[in-house]
């Protein structure tokens, strides 16, 4: 029998394949087929390696080459010059920006040097479909040494020793939940796992589920061992097709292998999971709209107490979790808590998962340790701000976080320093903002975004978030007063105090970082009426520059107002009281006469 | 029991652990303003979502305001009600809540009665700093209820009402954020939804959103029209609740009062629905004495329990959801269309008029009713029994609209003979009501001894399904009564599935019966209301001469002139209907 | 698929299924494992690098020594083909030329297990890429 | 009274879906996932015949489909169109792929082309950030999209 001496790993997440990267897998087969090489080479579709970036990524085993952008017809060269010959293909390896070398080996790559996969560990490595590959990664040992070694007491002081806190936004200690849920008598509790990520532009629970299934449903399972649960839930957003497929392959496989199910271990503990679908509600990541979700109603929050623990799912103790908390846990049994409190901050103990986009050069998704600086995350992992341009401002925590600026940068990053700078975790969304970014804008743009997701339960965040969105459109066309800052200020504020959910009273967090770190842009907007950036198009101006202007009239014909006005080969100008930004005249003039101001 | 000490603006206090903030602050009397909280203690209805955040105050040791309603006191919290911090959040959420509300108060149904409003007073809002878009919707308007739900404020209590308490569904919030609200599926209109125009939403909704259709400006037409006589019947309930709209203490009779109120509005008779109510009595007592003894005799077709008909959205909920059961209930109509039937047949023969000339107007404690004298069955060549049906309310405006001071008027009697009535008419206006009133009657025909006793303390009270046995002398009748439409579906259900041990059961839709009718003065969550009111009731029953149906010597004329026996052909024909199946039909194409 | 019922069994399976992945395992830190390169250009394979190749990932498995097999380009010795390049951890790596199977096998024995210096060791002046 | 009508062999497969489902009305929201699989959205019909077969009031149901915005009583177009309007999206020009998309279909979003053949939206992020900005038509991904590749796209699928 001839050995297996290559693994070409294709990135199989939603990122990759969304760039074709199931094609990239199927003519590698082809090709290993034709060459005769499938018993030596194999391809395995893994999760997501994290560097969507330049997907789709092939990483090629054991020389831990990685190749990007690779497409279906590259697939020909990799195998008859790599595999075939062992020379690498030189035009499809990553080209590091800086130095302006390629890197071949992804070790030396800056987007990996600091990052520490404890979450994502099996993401990107193994074939998530496959639970032989988890198993072999010590997978569900962690679960089989809690049933056989430990009692619930001992696996939840383990979790509270370690520091883990919630990943899902808040940061609520793990353990102490866990230990809640646990003493609460009741002759049926739930574990369920939050996997409703719902922040535009975050997909780390995605990844982890598209990547490593097995590792939640084992801390799921560990977790109904601790609290005396035999039924699990996963809330899981319905536009996640690949992450359901995924997790629905790798339940059925731990029931066949009898990790799911009656007697689990012989050991008498019973535990099962079932999918619950989201539909498309931001809100319904809040635990109690989340449960309500579950129980097929609005996703509408309710009062906090009685929390889910107490009083959850069906009224019963209910567990919840994020997927990314969940992950953790495995590593955190058999590695022990020791080890993972010596990763991170004093407060904030372990990695967290960011999707880094935005106008970073190198957008995906990082595992870093905490107390990591935000300089780091984005001039290093992230390679620096795109087209060299100027570094302006980085939101985290999704919509409810705030946006931080150059003077945070050295912050290092965990749960309390976030919130002491106005911002939060969250759940992890990271988006980089440059010179060209409007910040009124930006805040405008999270404001729509919770007034379409607000769930209009409580009358603050259904009234109070759309004012201030409409003050924010109003200062953006240029006719906000100073008054309505003062308004955005106490507006926001009542928003924050009054509301019944985290969505609310996180709501305003874009409006009052900006306002708090960018005031001079607000006055700006309202004083000199004027944007910086250059995005709100009723601030700006189009004129004709007289020097340059040959008095063509293109641009008069062009003008569907008639708001332009010449003499034939004498300089045009614009009457901007008539003049509706359409951007004609621009288009036309062939002599880049026409300025935007 | 278990307490807790706390302190409440710098007073200590002693609740019962469970107690709510707002309700520990009452105690302390301390009045926290609400806005979407509403209750019926006792009545194990209440709403409570947390939604307004009107009632928030600050909690020490918390990072943001609590909202006093859903937060349960613990030991040695303290409370601030009334910071600048709070009065502040307080201020601008009301002024938010405004601020997407039409400002039409000086036109709105609900003025000078709107809970919205009168908090804005309490709280000196002066102006609306926070302008924008307001959410608009299509305005509704169905036989009973009009929907003008841009003045919804999201309390959820009709949706609670709607769906905890009387289980009809019609109503859910709908949409999200900005543009929620609460309405019918698909937004239709209530009319194409299973509503059954209980009214209780309207009775619980603090602004303007859902209000009655306005029948005065028909009535007082028709008082000036010199063709018609205008004659009018009053139901038993509106009597313990009128003095109400006139500042006087709940549970006040106002009968003599009222009465003379109609008169001087001009009404050219004045009669009582007590007197249908007897003659009800009359139809459906011997109904379940004729089905009784069917049974008794071992006929198996026959159909027990026997379910009263009186209460015109009971007949709506088991037309919508129990089509299957529609032959159970009592075939007899409700008082109100009987007396209907009988003015437009018997007294226009008397008055020598034709039913066209004669217009009945009926005022009612009831929404419902507004819909059942439009029902098509209830009408003779597209002349209605009853032409227009006024609730409490709006005959209280018709008399302040006439200048009427209330108080000054002499007590005076209803017109004969359709104004004559006994005790067992009155209670009709109760749960418990009308089974007693029947048993009054059915126990005397059918033993043909006297009562012992002539009443029936154990079918009365205010529990939301109740059951006693009555010995007819030595048979021994089950009865159960529920009343709140939620109630009588769990009754119901035990029917459908052959479960009910009863043989008769009454079921009124409102929460108290007809006392608390989606047609009353608002009880604003206060039960003391209901309870004085059916104190009432009874107090007027145990003052009458007369208190079993079968004795009302206009009654016995009526038959002895007009009808002949009960449940004869003209009986019949006059005073008994049929029911509809109005559940959803799928049909396969 | 047969059940897991034990810990045991949990264990069984994995070392059963642990060396479908062990090539991956060994990638995340080869500096920590012995680490093989092959010379694998057109002239290599007409040597019979393939063979050798495929001889050393066998007998190393075989042998319980944890190595990380790979191929490399043209390592610029075509005088001696096949040639493999050996690094011990912690070691400067040494190459081997005209090596066959049966050379192969000394290399493990003697070098990879004792670090025994043996013939056909060649001067280290190349670059792999 | 409402009066529903529907074909036989639709009515058999949304009955079928709620007895996968127990007719439990907690599994509501997998029900109308897998009814708006079969029908391509919910319409009135389908919300009557859901509602009846689980037990809850049609406008629970109702109450339920207006919440979520994955669910939509409006058929989609044969080709529909997605916008994602995520934030790495958005600052990356989303928004100006919008307005082309609007300008050339002449719909809003949420709307269909008279001839059924497009429908535009918008959704949150589909994950592919990296791509940014992404816009989808139907399965199809085409990441990196300015305003001028607009017509192109729309080109693939006119002679379809």
């Amino acid at each position: 029998m001839t050995q297996i001496k290559m693994h070409l790993l294709v990135c199989g997440g939603t990122g990759c394949r969304s760039s074709h990267s199931e094609g990239v897998s199927q003519a590698l087969n082809e090709s290993l087929t034709n060459h005769g090489l499938d018993a030596e080479a194999k391809v395995v579709t893994t999760g997501c390696f994290g560097f969507c970036e330049k997907g789709p990524i092939v990483k090629v085993i054991p020389d831990n080459t990685f190749y990007v952008q690779v497409t279906p017809d590259d697939a020909e060269e990799i195998v008859k010059e790599h595999v075939l010959k062992g020379r690498k293909v030189q035009r499809l390896l990553y080209l590091d920006p800086e130095r302006e070398k390629t890197v071949s080996d992804d070790r030396h790559m800056t987007f990996y040097k600091k990052q520490i996969r404890i979450a994502l560990r099996n993401c990107g490595f193994i074939d998530p479909e496959n639970i032989d590959e988890y198993i072999a990664r010590d997978g569900y040992m962690a679960l089989a040494k809690c049933l056989s070694e430990y009692t619930p007491q001992q696996v939840i002081d383990i979790i509270k020793k370690s520091g883990l806190r919630g990943r899902g936004g808040g940061g609520f200690p793990t353990g102490l939940k866990w230990e809640i849920t646990a003493r609460v008598q009741a002759d049926q509790k739930y574990v369920i796992c939050n996997a409703d990520e719902g922040d535009p532009g975050a997909f780390m629970d995605r990844s982890i589920l598209e990547g490593d299934p097995h590792s939640v449903i084992e801390a799921m399972a560990i977790n109904g061992y601790c609290t005396g649960a035999s039924r699990g839930l996963v809330y899981i957003r319905a536009e996640y097709p690949l992450a359901i497929k995924r997790l629905q392959i790798a339940i059925e496989q731990a029931r066949t292998y009898g990790l799911l199910g009656e007697n689990i271990f012989g050991t008498g503990f019973h535990f099962d999971i079932q999918l619950r679908y989201g539909a498309g509600a931001f809100v319904c990541g809040e635990e109690t709209a989340l449960i309500h979700s579950m129980e097929g109603k609005r996703g509408e929050p309710t009062f906090k107490p009685p929390f889910p623990s107490e009083h959850g799912y069906m009224g019963k103790p209910s567990n919840v979790n994020n997927v990314e908390t969940y992950a953790n846990i495995p590593v955190i049994i058999l590695k022990g808590p020791a080890w993972f409190a010596s990763i991170g901050t004093e407060k904030s103990k372990g990695t967290k998962v960011f999707a880094l986009a935005g106008k970073v050069n190198n957008v995906g998704l990082i595992e870093v340790p905490m107390g990591i600086t935000l300089r780091e995350v984005i001039f290093e992992i992230g390679g620096g701000i795109k087209a060299g341009k100027e570094f302006k401002a980085v939101q985290t925590g999704g919509p409810s976080g705030g946006c931080l600026t150059a003077r945070h940068l050295d912050t290092p990053i965990d749960y309390d320093n976030l919130l002491a700078a106005g911002s939060m975790m969250g759940s992890g969304g990271m988006i980089v903002m440059d010179q060209d970014d409007c910040m009124v804008s930006i805040a405008k743009f999270y404001l729509e975004f919770t007034v379409e997701e607000s769930c209009g339960k409580c009358s603050p965040c259904r009234i109070g978030n759309k004012r201030l969105h409409e003050i924010l459109e109003k200062i953006c066309k240029g006719e906000g007063t100073m008054e309505d800052l003062e308004k955005l200020k106490n507006l926001s504020q009542v928003i924050k105090d009054t509301s019944l959910c985290g969505l609310g009273q996180t709501s305003p967090n874009p409006v009052l970082s900006t306002l708090e770190n960018f005031w001079d842009e607000y006055v700006e907007h309202v004083v000199d009426k004027k944007c910086r950036a250059g995005v709100c198009k009723s601030l700006m101006k189009y004129t004709i520059d007289a020097e340059a202007c040959v008095g063509c009239t293109a641009c008069a014909r062009a003008c569907p107002v008639n708001a332009i006005s010449g003499e034939r080969k004498q300089p045009h100008t614009i009457n901007p009281s008539i003049c509706i930004k359409c951007g004609a005249c621009m288009e036309k003039c062939k002599f880049n006469a026409v300025l935007l101001q | 029991m278990e307490t807790i000490k706390l302190t409440i603006d710098k007073k200590n206090i002693e609740v019962e652990k469970g107690t709510t903030v707002l309700k520990a602050a009452q105690k302390a009397g301390i009045d926290i303003p609400s806005l979407c909280y509403f209750s019926l203690d006792g009545m194990k209805i209440e709403n409570k979502p947390g939604g307004c955040r009107v009632c928030v105050v600050e909690v020490e040791g918390r990072r943001n305001l609590a909202p006093a309603c859903a937060t349960e006191v613990s030991e040695g919290m303290v409370i601030k009600t009334n910071s600048m911090r709070v009065l502040n959040a307080r201020r601008t959420v009301l002024e938010l809540i405004l601020s997407d509300h039409p400002f039409d108060c000086l036109v709105c149904a609900k003025s000078g009665n709107c809970e919205l409003q009168s908090l804005a007073h309490r709280m000196g809002v002066r102006e609306i700093p926070y302008q924008g878009a307001q959410s608009t919707y299509r305005k509704d308007t169905s036989p009973s209820i009009i929907r003008d739900i841009d003045k919804c404020i999201m309390c959820r209590r009709c949706e609670m009402m709607c769906n905890d308490v009387q289980t009809v569904g019609a109503l859910s919030a709908v949409n999200r954020g900005f543009m929620a609200v609460v309405a019918p599926a698909f937004e239709m209109n209530l009319e194409k939804s299973p509503c059954t125009y209980c009214g209780q939403c309207v009775a619980v909704c603090p602004t303007g959103a859902l209000t009655e259709v306005d029948h005065s400006r028909e009535v007082i037409k028709a008082l000036a029209d010199p063709t018609k006589t205008v004659i009018v019947q009053t139901a038993p309930a509106v009597r313990a609740a009128l003095g109400e709209e006139f500042g006087l203490k709940a549970g006040t009779l106002v009968t003599g009062k009222m009465v003379s109120a109609l008169r001087e509005l001009g009404f050219d008779y004045v009669f009582d629905t007590d007197f249908a109510a007897d003659l009800t009595i009359m139809e459906e007592g011997t109904e379940l004495l004729e089905r009784l003894t069917r049974y008794l005799n071992g006929d198996k077709q026959v159909r027990l329990p026997i379910l009263t008909s009186c209460c015109p959205a009971w007949v709506n909920f088991f037309e919508h959801n129990f089509p299957e059961l529609k032959d159970v209930p009592s075939t007899a109509r409700s008082p109100q269309q009987m007396f209907g039937s009988i003015a437009k047949t018997y007294f226009a023969k008397k008055l020598n008029i034709d039913r066209k000339d004669l217009v009945v107007v009926s005022i009612m404690p009831c929404l419902a009713k507004k819909y059942e004298c439009q029902r098509d069955e209830f009408k003779v060549d597209g002349n209605p029994d009853v032409d227009f049906s006024l609730s409490t309310r709006e005959l209280a405006n018709l008399i302040k609209l006439a200048n009427i001071d209330f108080h000054a008027l002499p007590e005076s009697e209803f017109d004969l003979p359709l104004g004559e009535s006994t005790g067992a008419g009155v209670i009709f206006g109760t749960t418990g009501g009308v089974i007693e009133a029947a048993v009054r009657t059915a126990y005397e025909l059918y033993t043909q001894k006297p009562l012992p006793k002539i009443t029936f303390e154990e079918l009365r009270g205010l529990d939301g399904i109740r059951s006693a046995t009555v010995d007819f002398d030595g048979l021994k009748l089950n009865i159960g009564i529920a009343h709140g439409l939620g109630n009588a579906r769990k009754l119901l259900e035990e029917v459908r599935d052959g479960k009910s041990h009863f043989h008769a059961i009454e079921i009124m839709a409102c929460p108290g019966g007809c006392i608390g009718g989606g047609g009353q003065p608002l009880h604003h969550g206060d039960v003391d209301i209901l309870r004085a009111r059916q104190k009432a009731i009874y107090l007027e029953d145990a003052n009458k001469t007369i208190r079993k149906s079968h004795e009302n010597p206009y009654i016995i004329k009526l038959y002895e002139e007009f009808l002949g026996q009960p449940l004869s052909e003209k009986a019949h024909h006059l005073l008994h209907t049929h029911y509809f199946d109005k559940s959803t039909q799928i049909i396969v194409e | 698929m047969s059940q897991i019922k034990s810990l045991d069994d949990l264990r069984k399976i994995k070392e059963a299924v642990q060396k479908k992945i062990q090539l991956r395992e060994k990638s995340i830190d080869p500096e920590k494992v012995i680490q093989i390169k092959v010379g694998m250009a057109t002239s290599g394979i007409a040597s019979g690098a393939r063979e050798v190749m495929a001889f050393l990932i066998e007998e190393l498995e075989k042998r319980n020594i944890e190595a990380v097999v790979t191929q490399v380009g043209d390592m610029g010795y075509c005088y001696a083909e096949p040639t493999i390049e050996v690094t011990l951890p912690g070691k400067e790596p040494v190459v081997f030329g005209n090596v066959t199977t049966k050379k192969a096998d000394e290399i493990i024995e003697k070098y990879i297990k004792n670090g025994e210096l043996i013939d056909g060791i060649l001067p280290a002046n190349y670059h792999t890429i | 009274m409402a009066i529903i009508k529907l074909p036989e062999c639709k009515v058999n497969q949304l009955k079928e879906i709620c007895k996968s489902f127990n007719h439990d009305s907690g599994e509501l929201i997998n029900v109308l996932h897998k009814a708006q699989e079969v029908f391509g959205y919910l319409p009135a019909e389908v919300q009557e015949i859901v509602a009846k077969e689980l037990n809850v009031s049609v406008a629970h149901v109702y109450g339920v489909v207006s919440f979520y915005s994955f669910f939509t009583m409006t058929p989609k177009g044969r080709f529909p169109i997605s916008i994602c309007m995520g934030t790495a999206c958005y600052v990356r020009g989303a928004e100006k792929v919008l307005d082309e998309f609007r300008r050339e279909l002449g719909v809003k979003v949420g709307e269909s082309t008279p001839d059924g053949r497009y429908s535009l939206a918008c959704l949150r992020c589909v994950g592919a950030c990296g791509l940014a900005p992404v816009v989808m038509v139907g399965e199809k991904v085409y990441g990196r999209v300015a305003p001028e590749d607009v017509k192109g796209i729309l080109a693939e699928y006119s002679n379809l």
